[in-house]
């Protein structure tokens, strides 16, 4: 049963997915999964364990579970200051 | 309090007559600015991005702590996004106490826990011409690991 | 690298310009600012007074053990003499480096220093009229001692 | 032998003397003698214990010798900042 869900992408991930938003339709059960499956379709460089994920505004553990309309964010290692 | 998220110009200025308190004995400002070298290499220019909603909310989290740890009446915090040129301002903090210490010591948490947790990205533009997204190196610690399950 | 005494305003503003420098990476300033309370007691103005020449040579001192210590590119201090009024600056620091921790630690050590060595005093004026050259008292440590010999 | 030097005041030396500097013909030795005798004269409250001296813009012991034409400053507790 896929589920319709908004993504986002920050920094290095947006470059390389080209866009900074998209809707994504998915089958993933958690944020990991769903992460590992756009790593696939568009080549991120970054393994899961450096990113954070975003659930909703917060974040949440790679365990979330993604749920029809989330709205998710893969966080790369921040870098402010 | 307040933790903010600007494209617009850091004015230390201004922003400093917003602390006014006549309890304050202690004002500490931190700066951060471009610096023409990083690592070695000659930089030319930055790009900070930002993930605004979760930046703020995380930013107001480290000034709460601060507050918490260390006896200061009020502090703000400022962080650029957008193109940057050598010299400008990326981040700028002030914290007001009744006594120095205080002051100090949440102005250097506030700085080192930013640094560490709020979703802000820098690309630096090295006068190579090259470009890099700073601690996203795929060669890094990490890059090796297993993926998330 | 520069310590000045100064019986005007301390315009923080300008003296951050004269610190420009694309090397530097942070800048932690330090503010003294006329607290409205003092040890309990309700404060309406102060009097700051220095010997300028041995106060300003004491500063440099000061500032070159800073720099001996610290990697810093620059420091600059600046103490008010006069008359100052609730709010008013009485001390500012500035201090440039390419890292925050040097800043950080050089900007403490100077106040920390400037505060136990450099030769200026402070006069009190109490709300209730009375008023105080602080550390002055005659009942502190050592108002008993025997005179020097 | 008189010497005469010249003797600035600070803070609540200044207030308790009147004025800030003053010319002062002295048979003291040192500068310690010297301020022994300047506290006696004019009745200041600190200890000697609690004073620094200046000779000629410089911190100095007490144990100075006082010269002619010396310029001394009795520095009370700093307090800065």
């Amino acid at each position: 049963m896929k589920k319709s869900v908004r993504v986002s992408y920050f920094a290095i991930l947006r470059e390389q997915r080209g866009l900074g938003t998209e809707q994504v339709a998915t089958e993933a059960s958690t944020a990991a999964e769903l992460y590992e499956e756009l790593k696939t379709r568009h080549g991120f460089t970054l393994p899961g364990t450096r990113i954070r994920v975003a659930v909703n505004d917060d974040f949440q553990p790679w365990s979330a579970e993604v749920r029809e309309g989330d709205s998710l964010a893969f966080l790369p290692p921040v870098a402010g200051g | 309090m307040e933790f903010r998220i600007t494209d617009r110009d850091i004015d230390p200025a201004a922003l400093l007559r917003s602390l006014g308190d006549t309890r304050a004995g202690a004002c500490v400002t931190f700066e951060g600015r471009v610096r023409q070298q990083n690592d070695g290499r000659g930089v030319k220019s930055l790009d900070y991005e930002a993930f605004v909603p979760l930046a703020e909310k995380e930013g107001m989290k480290i000034l709460d702590e601060a507050r918490e740890k260390h006896a200061v009446l009020d502090i703000l915090c400022v962080h650029r996004t957008g193109s940057l040129a050598l010299g400008d301002l990326a981040v700028w903090i002030a914290v007001t106490a009744e006594h120095r210490g205080a002051a100090f010591e949440a102005c250097r948490y506030v700085i080192d826990e930013a640094k560490a947790r709020v979703p802000i990205w820098k690309k630096e533009h090295y006068a190579d011409g090259s470009t890099e997204w700073i601690n996203c190196a795929t060669r890094g610690p990490g890059a090796s690991g297993a993926a998330p399950a």
